[in-house]
């Protein structure tokens, strides 16, 4: 069978984010399981095990599931990547981290066995000033950027991305620490409320997101120029805030609509029984995402399977699933799930997908984000040269010679 | 000024009751004068405790009787008055300080060290004898090594002396109060000090306890020359043991003398006496 | 030896054995009782368990981690080992601990209204009532408003019977009032003791180590040794024997020894062996 | 007035405000160590478990829905009906007594006497115990709060200050559910002082924090005592989970405000009620204006965590009991 | 009679002050080491190495260093986490900054560097007492965290903040590093908590313990005595803070491989260790031990027994977990409030006394 490890949290301070990612991820897998009795006629397994998003346990559930044959991780936590960039690259499995974790591990000549597809933070950066641009009539000169961050390896990403941007585009940027978890961030927002930045990005995750849109509705800063990235445009972001929260924008790697997919996964696998969670979750932007996940990764499989010839693939062999895999609009019209994620394809060299992201915007009255944008790509000129140094310096830290596999 | 002269001057001879020499004046406490906000503790006293003699000090509750061992201890600094010690006048000193200068003491309150055994407690009282750094104790190599044996060695004299062998290795907590009493002293005694403090050893001892303490008491004054100072609310026992008396009340000093001067003084007997005792 | 006079028994303490920390046995079968209107001396030596029975009366004993394992514990009849202390309170037991035990942060006064918490009644009778003790203990006037943390042991000490009174008990407890106490006070002490006593008809379990003071006020004694009961008996009557007299009051035939020779002889004591 | 003075002011005014809010967590600790001398905690899980209940039974979940769902394969989420804010509050309220009472009786009554560590480590344990079973009982994602509290700057305020500054000026902002908080806090902080200075129970809490085996003595209960302070801190928490709730929305990281209490109390001293305003409001002010002045200009910002502890530690220093604390007794 | 003391006589005060005095225990302390030593490493794997072993190792001297101040010395640190963190980060600085020494020597200096920063922030233990101390010393955790975070050089101005632990050998095998094996990391870690118990053994049992132990029961009365308490504090600070940053290390370096300060070195591990000793056992070095053991071991057999036994869904037990890691704790602080060594020495008791009860 084909092993694949959820490692999921489904408890603690990112529990409102964990839980519908992780059950878009194993509902699909069921799915394929259901429908199609796994993938190529070989059965999945999936492996769920709780992380709390803290590193130890992720270790330790990286540990105790490895033995079992499992084919590829996707932590959904930055520091639990940290920990599994070498670990996994010693055991040979391969890790899946989706728009989070190390952005140069988009450089797959030194990075063999990481991949982060279809885009990465460095990506989003460059896409929220590219829209910013088409905004703005092409300009940003003389405006201010503020970018609201988590203090912490995660909301820290952007910084070098947006200041090479501010350079090339003439903006000011402006930055803001919020300490974790985030809950106290009125000096953040009355510094913002004095300065009147144009516009604020948001690198946020947790409460960290609710509190920021609460206070930006309560200091009356117009919404449409507040722009989350990915991880901060979930529904649970936007809720507590209730109308306030209206016309807030976030990117989003992932095309949220109204698929034909979940209706099969409704009829074959809840009705079933075999929902991952409580079934509530089905469609939200965070399942939607997990789902995907699950898509990419089985779509890896099935590519694995026809390279090797192979049903009950290894780790080895996902591994060149993935790093040959091509989506196409045409395959994601037949899994039932159309546009959900922009084409791409995957290099040996280039492990990163090529970084397209759309703007979605709250409509808190009928409570669904709208997408205002199609998928928008970053400035690989500017992204590009950062990867590369990124990379060479982890490769020179831990003596590795780039290269394919 | 007058004090001064009074004090200073007879560094000899001073014979007792029973007739044994006593020495000099080992601790001077002039003027001392000790306030806690509105509450005047210690109004302007002045004594001495002379080298080798047992130096009683009564009074009724409250007096300020502990607080003047206190401000011997340097654990209370007096807002006025100064401490001469061997002939010095002491600064400013820290309460582990004056014990190292070799002032020991027992508390009115038992205040041993719950957590340790009756050893260890004792152990404790010898910090003063210790002197192994850190890095050697770590590694329980030479000094360190050696220290604590010898120490031990004279601790459990002490430890004899007292007969509180059976309970070595009891932790004090479990202790029955006068027990406890007696391993305070232990400890006390185990710094070998040249001036012990005794805040009511006998407080809550009957007949035949107190008997075994004044004993321990009067051989430790005896052979070992050690100076004491002693509250104790039980007469019969100030009115023994000791070779002068000083009474307070209120924080006001009103006799000074032998156990038979005082016995017979007006003001004492009024303040703290009450009925002339037998 | 037994004093038969047909008064009322208020306590009652039947062979009771307490285990501290479930391995350290302390009383091995301790039998007592405490008449109406009388005052009960427990004497004996350190450790040899007052404290213990006291607790174990008035169930203390809980929060030390120690327990009553046999025997029963009688008060007007009903057993009551398995009431809280703050019922026996109100039953009219209560003890003044030893060691004090006032609330450091608490003022003198406020120390003594807490002694009146059970109580039900108004105002104006707990406010009669704190007369009544600052009448008994003029120096706790003088210091109604210091934090009892602050006071002198003595001072203590007369807070805490005060506190004691202010619950209008039936039966007192009282655990080495003496301790510490200057002289005067403590015949002052013993003397409030007497006229609660005789006036308010409050009865007392004393347990003291002034023999000589507790045996002088109280009307039946019993001596305590390593948790037993080793003798009892009228106060008068132990007065007298001569065992008392030489090992609890220090006298010999001779009369009272002196302190002072006390390194040339030493007592032992024959019924221990 | 220049622009900068009047925004400094305005961050005076909001740290103000923050103190206020800290200070709400603050206050249930405070009663509970000035009553048994247990440093709790939990308070904070219990501000969360607070809020969790009462959106709970304001929307009418079952509780351990997904614990039943998944044991017996049903799927039950809702009665189906909404309790309105007061009703459902009081519901909690009575909740909130209920595990004081047990609290009471299945933990603390057993460590009557322990050292003050120990009754701590107790309290953590309540506090994992707490916060598995909010999530079992409730679910944890996160609940939108809305008892109808107003929220965002205030218009008024703006408008009328806002002519006190040049055209860099926006007049102050200052959140209207700050606002509410303050009052509240007010009013709770007045009622509790009266309560524990003015009343046999108030008096025999103090009692009990002091000795709890002195206390047995003279006949106070500590189970009742117990039960009444538990209880009150379960109001005070709930009050602290409707205010951050309403900011934040109800989720795990509500329980984290407890850390932002503590130093809070070590300012204010742990035994003072007035003093958990104080040091509230210190520690806001500070804080706040730091970050202001200091932090986010030279030291790269996010330093109001650690200075907060900071500010107190400086406090503390000249003031070791904290500068409403009791004073700690030392005697020989 | 399984355990006796009767008839176990000593003849000299060397002997009286042995570290178990008892012949059985001693017996059982030399198989232990035996199997730690002599067995473990040929049969550990991955799993038990990196779930289990080396991290329980790791947390018992953290422990250890935290008992000798709390335990020993009684000054309650909440500073634990930030105390590891710096031992973390002066080996990342001193790892890459002087790759050729030995990376057991590296980890020696981290503890010591971490020494001089806790006696720095012990400082303010002269005054501030109890839990004052407790919350004083959070001022040190969120500090230091915050320190780490914002100044670029700690983490060699890398773009995330992130420190990643290069290969560093002994004696030609990796010990850290991604390719290090598991009996590798377990052998420097069960080193370096053989060293730290003998030293806090020692150091527990001498006249250094007992000025800690005197501060720790009565500080006043500890003072009037002649104990220094400037001295015993600060001493207290720099041995715990020296084990803690040993711990640090070895967590950054042998364990993690990779750590972000706020996530690894954050509030919560302060406090994971404060539970580890209270449930162990404050003033106990076997107590450090048993709660390092039962915090570390309890969530993972809940883990099994729940998901892998029972097919319960993840979130449910790791719900069920947090609820019975919380009554255990209160079932164990009520049953025993002074800890799992006080249980064994309890337990201890009773067989020596067996078949006679009292
Ligand atoms: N909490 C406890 N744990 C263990 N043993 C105890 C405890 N309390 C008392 N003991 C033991 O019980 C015995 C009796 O103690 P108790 O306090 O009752 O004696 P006592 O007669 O009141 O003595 P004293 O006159 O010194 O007060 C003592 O040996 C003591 O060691
Ligand atoms: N630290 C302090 N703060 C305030 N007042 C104090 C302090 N120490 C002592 N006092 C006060 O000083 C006075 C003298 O107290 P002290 O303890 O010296 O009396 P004492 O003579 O030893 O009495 P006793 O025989 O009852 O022990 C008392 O009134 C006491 O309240
Ligand atoms: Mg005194
Ligand atoms: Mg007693």
């Amino acid at each position: 069978d084909l092993v694949i490890p959820d490692l999921s949290y489904r408890t603690g301070p990112y529990a409102a984010g964990g839980t519908p990612f992780s059950d878009g991820y194993q509902d699909y897998f069921n799915l394929l399981n259901a429908r199609d009795g796994g993938i190529g006629g070989e059965p999945i397994r999936v492996i769920e095990c709780e992380t709390g998003y803290n590193t130890e346990k992720g270790v330790e559930c990286y540990e105790s599931t490895k033995g079992e044959g499992a084919l590829i991780y996707q932590p959904l936590s930055t520091g639990i990547t940290y920990q599994l960039i070498p670990k996994a690259t010693v055991d040979q499995i391969p890790l899946h981290t989706m728009g989070y974790g190390r952005t140069s591990a988009a450089n797959g000549e030194v990075f063999n066995w990481v991949f982060n597809y279809p885009a990465n933070y460095w990506d989003a950066a460059s896409v929220m000033v590219n829209y910013l641009l088409e905004e703005n009539g092409g300009s940003l000169e003389g405006k201010t950027l503020a970018l609201l961050y988590h203090n912490s390896a995660y909301g820290k990403e952007p910084i070098r991305t947006l200041e090479d941007l501010s350079k090339l585009h003439g903006f000011e940027l402006k930055q803001l620490a919020v300490d974790h978890p985030g809950q106290e961030q009125k000096s953040q927002w009355l510094q913002i409320r004095r300065e009147r930045p144009d516009y604020v990005l948001m690198w946020g995750w947790g409460v960290m997101n609710q509190v920021a849109v609460q206070e930006a509705a309560n200091i009356n800063f117009p919404m449409e120029n507040f722009i989350g990235n990915w991880w901060a445009g979930a529904e649970h972001d936007v809720t507590p805030a209730g109308e306030a929260a209206n016309g807030y924008k976030s990117l989003n790697m992932n095309r949220v609509s109204d698929l034909p997919v979940f209706g099969e996964i409704k009829s074959l696998v809840h009705d079933a029984g075999n929902a991952a969670g409580d079934g509530s979750n089905l469609g939200s932007v965070l399942y939607t995402r997990g789902m995907y996940a699950a898509m990419l990764a089985s779509e890896a499989i099935a590519n694995a399977q026809e390279i090797s010839g192979v049903s009950d693939i290894t780790a080895a062999q996902m591994r060149e699933g993935m790093a040959t895999l091509n989506i196409t609009n045409a395959r994601m019209e037949e899994l039932g799930m159309a546009a959900i994620g922009p084409e791409f394809s995957v290099s040996c060299q280039d492990h990163g997908g090529n970084g397209l992201g759309i703007v979605q915007q709250w409509n808190a009255i009928d409570k669904t984000w709208v997408a205002l944008t199609d998928y928008i790509a970053p400035d690989d000129s500017v992204t590009g040269p950062l990867i590369k140094e990124d990379s060479a310096a982890f490769a020179a830290e831990n003596n590795i010679t780039p290269g394919c596999l | 000024m007058m004090l001064e002269n009074q004090t200073l001057a007879p560094s000899d001879g001073y014979v007792t009751a029973d007739g044994r020499q006593i020495g000099g004046v080992m601790m001077d406490l002039r003027n001392i004068t000790l306030r806690f906000g509105g509450v005047e503790a210690i109004k302007d006293i002045s004594f001495d405790i002379r080298e080798g003699e047992i130096r009683a000090i009564i009074g009724p509750n409250g007096a300020g009787k502990s607080s003047m061992l206190n401000v011997i201890s340097g654990f209370y600094v007096p807002q006025e008055g100064e401490v001469w010690f061997n002939g010095a006048k002491r600064p400013p000193t820290k309460p582990y300080q004056v014990a190292r200068q070799g002032i020991a003491r027992t508390f009115q309150n038992i205040a041993l060290f719950e957590g340790m055994s009756v050893l260890d407690n004792v152990m404790t009282g010898r910090l003063r004898q210790m002197s192994s750094g850190l890095f050697s104790q770590a590694l329980w190599w030479g000094k360190a090594q050696t220290e604590e044996v010898e120490n031990r060695a004279a601790v459990e004299r002490i430890i004899d002396f007292l007969e509180i062998q059976s309970i070595r290795k009891t932790p004090v907590g479990r202790l029955p109060y006068g027990l406890k009493k007696r391993v305070e002293l232990a400890r006390a005694l185990a710094a070998e000090p040249h001036l012990l403090l005794l805040d009511e050893p006998m407080a809550g001892m009957n007949v035949e306890e107190k008997e075994d303490m004044s004993r321990f008491i009067l051989d430790v004054n005896d052979e070992f020359g050690t100076t004491i100072a002693l509250i104790e609310h039980d007469m019969g026992v100030v009115m023994d043991l000791s070779d002068r008396v000083v009474v307070m009340d209120y924080g006001r000093k009103i006799g000074d003398g032998t156990p038979e001067e005082v016995r017979n003084n007006e003001a004492v007997i009024d303040a703290y006496l009450g009925v002339s005792h037998d | 030896m037994l004093d038969k006079s047909p008064v009322e028994t208020l306590l009652e303490v039947n062979n009771i054995e307490v285990i501290y920390n479930h391995v350290i046995l302390v009383l091995k079968g301790v039998s007592l009782t405490v008449p109406k209107g009388g005052i009960t001396a427990l004497l004996g030596g350190n450790g040899a368990g007052k404290t213990t029975t006291l607790k174990a009366i008035s169930n203390l004993l809980h929060s030390e981690r120690g327990e009553v394992t046999k025997g029963s514990i009688i008060y007007r009849g009903e057993r009551v080992q398995d009431s809280s202390p703050s019922d026996l309170v109100k039953r009219g037991v209560i003890q003044v601990m030893e060691g004090r035990h006032c609330f450091e942060h608490l003022t003198i006064e406020e120390n003594l209204l807490t002694g009146a918490y059970t109580r039900t009644e108004g105002r104006g009778s707990v406010q009669d009532d704190l007369e009544m003790v600052y009448n008994y203990f003029p120096r706790l006037k003088e210091r109604r408003k210091s934090q009892a943390g602050y006071t002198s042991g003595g001072e203590q000490q007369m807070c805490a019977i005060g506190r004691a009174l202010m619950s209008h008990p039936e039966t007192i407890l009282l655990d080495e009032p003496s301790m510490g106490l200057a002289p005067q006070l403590v015949e002052e002490i013993f003397t409030i003791v007497k006229n609660l006593n005789e006036q308010e008809g409050v009865s007392f379990l004393l347990a003291e180590q002034n023999t000589n003071v507790a045996l002088r006020f109280a009307h039946h004694g019993y001596i305590l040794e390593s948790g037993r009961v080793v003798m009892e008996g009228p106060a008068a009557d132990l007065r007298e024997n001569p065992d008392v007299k030489e090992f609890y009051l220090g006298m010999s035939e001779e009369g009272r020894k002196s302190f002072r020779d006390v390194r040339s002889y030493r007592r032992r004591k024959r019924w221990l062996s | 007035m220049s622009a900068d003075f009047l925004y400094g002011i305005e961050v005076l005014i909001n740290g103000l405000m923050a103190g206020v809010l800290y200070a709400l967590v603050a206050l249930g600790f405070v009663l509970i160590y000035k009553a048994s001398g247990i440093f709790n905690y939990a308070q904070g899980v219990m501000a969360l478990f607070g809020a969790l209940t009462l959106t709970g039974i304001m929307s009418g979940q079952v509780p351990f829905a997904h614990l039943i769902n998944a044991t017996f394969g049903t799927h039950i989420h809702n009665f189906g009906w909404n309790v309105p804010a007061l009703g459902a509050i009081a519901l909690t309220l009575v909740v909130m007594v209920c595990f004081a009472w047990m609290v009471q009786k299945f933990v603390f009554r057993h460590l009557v006497g322990q050292e003050p560590i120990i009754l701590f480590m107790a309290t953590i344990g309540l506090a994992y115990f707490l916060e598995g079973m909010g999530d079992l009982m409730w679910g944890s994602d996160i609940k939108k709060l809305d008892v109808g509290l107003p929220q965002g700057g205030s218009r008024w305020v703006e408008d009328i200050t806002a002519g006190l500054g040049g055209d860099d000026f926006y007049g102050f902002f200052i959140d209207k559910l700050d606002m509410v908080a303050t009052l509240v806090a007010a009013i709770l902080v007045i009622s509790l002082v009266m309560f524990s200075q003015y009343t046999k129970q108030g008096r025999a809490m103090r009692a009990v924090a002091d000795d709890h085996q002195a206390a047995l003595s003279v006949g106070i209960s500590l189970n009742y005592i117990w039960i009444l302070v538990w209880s009150l801190a379960g109001l005070v928490a709930l009050v602290a989970g409707i205010m951050w709730g309403a900011k934040s929305g109800v989720q795990f990281s509500l329980s984290l405000i407890a850390l932002k209490a503590l130093p809070v109390l070590m300012l204010g001293g742990f035994t003072s009620i007035p003093g958990a305003i104080v040091g509230g409001l210190i520690i806001g002010v500070g804080e706040k204006l730091f970050e202001y002045l200091i932090g986010a200009p030279f030291l790269g910002g996010a330093t109001e965590n650690w200075f907060a502890y900071v500010l107190a530690l400086i406090f503390l220093v000249f003031r070791p009991q904290g500068l409403f604390g009791e004073k700690i007794i030392e005697r020989v | 009679m399984f355990y006796r003391e009767a008839g176990d006589f000593k003849t000299s005060y060397v002997a009286d002050s042995q570290t178990f005095p008892l012949k059985l225990d001693k017996v059982g302390f030399w198989v232990t080491m035996m199997v730690a030593w002599g067995v473990i490493p040929f049969v550990i794997t991955d799993y038990w190495a990196s779930a289990l072993l080396v991290p329980f190792l790791i947390y018992a001297i953290a422990a250890i260093g935290l008992n000798i101040l709390t335990g020993y010395c009684g000054q309650v640190s909440l500073g634990t986490g930030g105390f590891m963190a710096v031992g973390a980060y002066a080996c990342y600085k001193l790892m890459t900054s002087f790759p050729d020494v030995n990376i057991l020597i590296h980890i020696l200096l981290s503890g010591g560097i971490t020494a001089a920063v806790g006696t720095a922030f012990g400082l303010p233990s002269l005054r501030i007492k109890g839990f004052y101390l407790a919350v004083a010393t959070l001022a040190a955790q969120f500090f230091l965290v915050w320190l780490f975070n914002k100044v670029s050089w700690f983490y060699n101005y890398s773009a995330s903040g992130q420190i990643n632990a290069p290969e560093r050998l002994v004696a030609g095998f990796a010990v850290t590093g991604p390719a290090s094996p598991a009996w590798a990391q377990y052998l420097v870690c069960l080193f370096f908590v053989t060293l730290c118990a003998l030293i806090a053994r020692n150091l527990t049992r001498g006249s250094v313990g007992r000025s800690w132990m005197a501060i720790r029961d009565m500080d006043i009365a500890a003072e009037i005595i002649g104990v220094n308490p400037l001295r015993a504090k600060l001493s207290a600070f720099a041995v715990s803070s020296f084990f803690v940053g040993i711990a640090g290390a070895l967590f950054f370096a042998v364990y993690l491989g990779a750590v972000e300060v706020g996530e690894a070195f954050g509030i919560q591990k302060s406090f994971l260790v404060l539970f580890m000793i209270i449930i162990g056992g404050l003033g106990s070095i076997f107590g450090s031990f048993a709660g390092a053991a039962f915090l570390v071991l309890l969530p993972v057999a809940l883990k099994i027994v729940g998901v892998d036994w029972l097919g319960w869904p993840t979130d449910l037990v790791a719900h069920f977990q947090l609820v019975i890691v919380g009554a255990l704790i209160m079932f164990f602080l009520i049953k025993e409030p002074h800890g799992l060594a006080h249980i064994w020495g309890l337990a201890k008791e009773k067989l020596r006394r067996w078949p006679f009860p009292y």
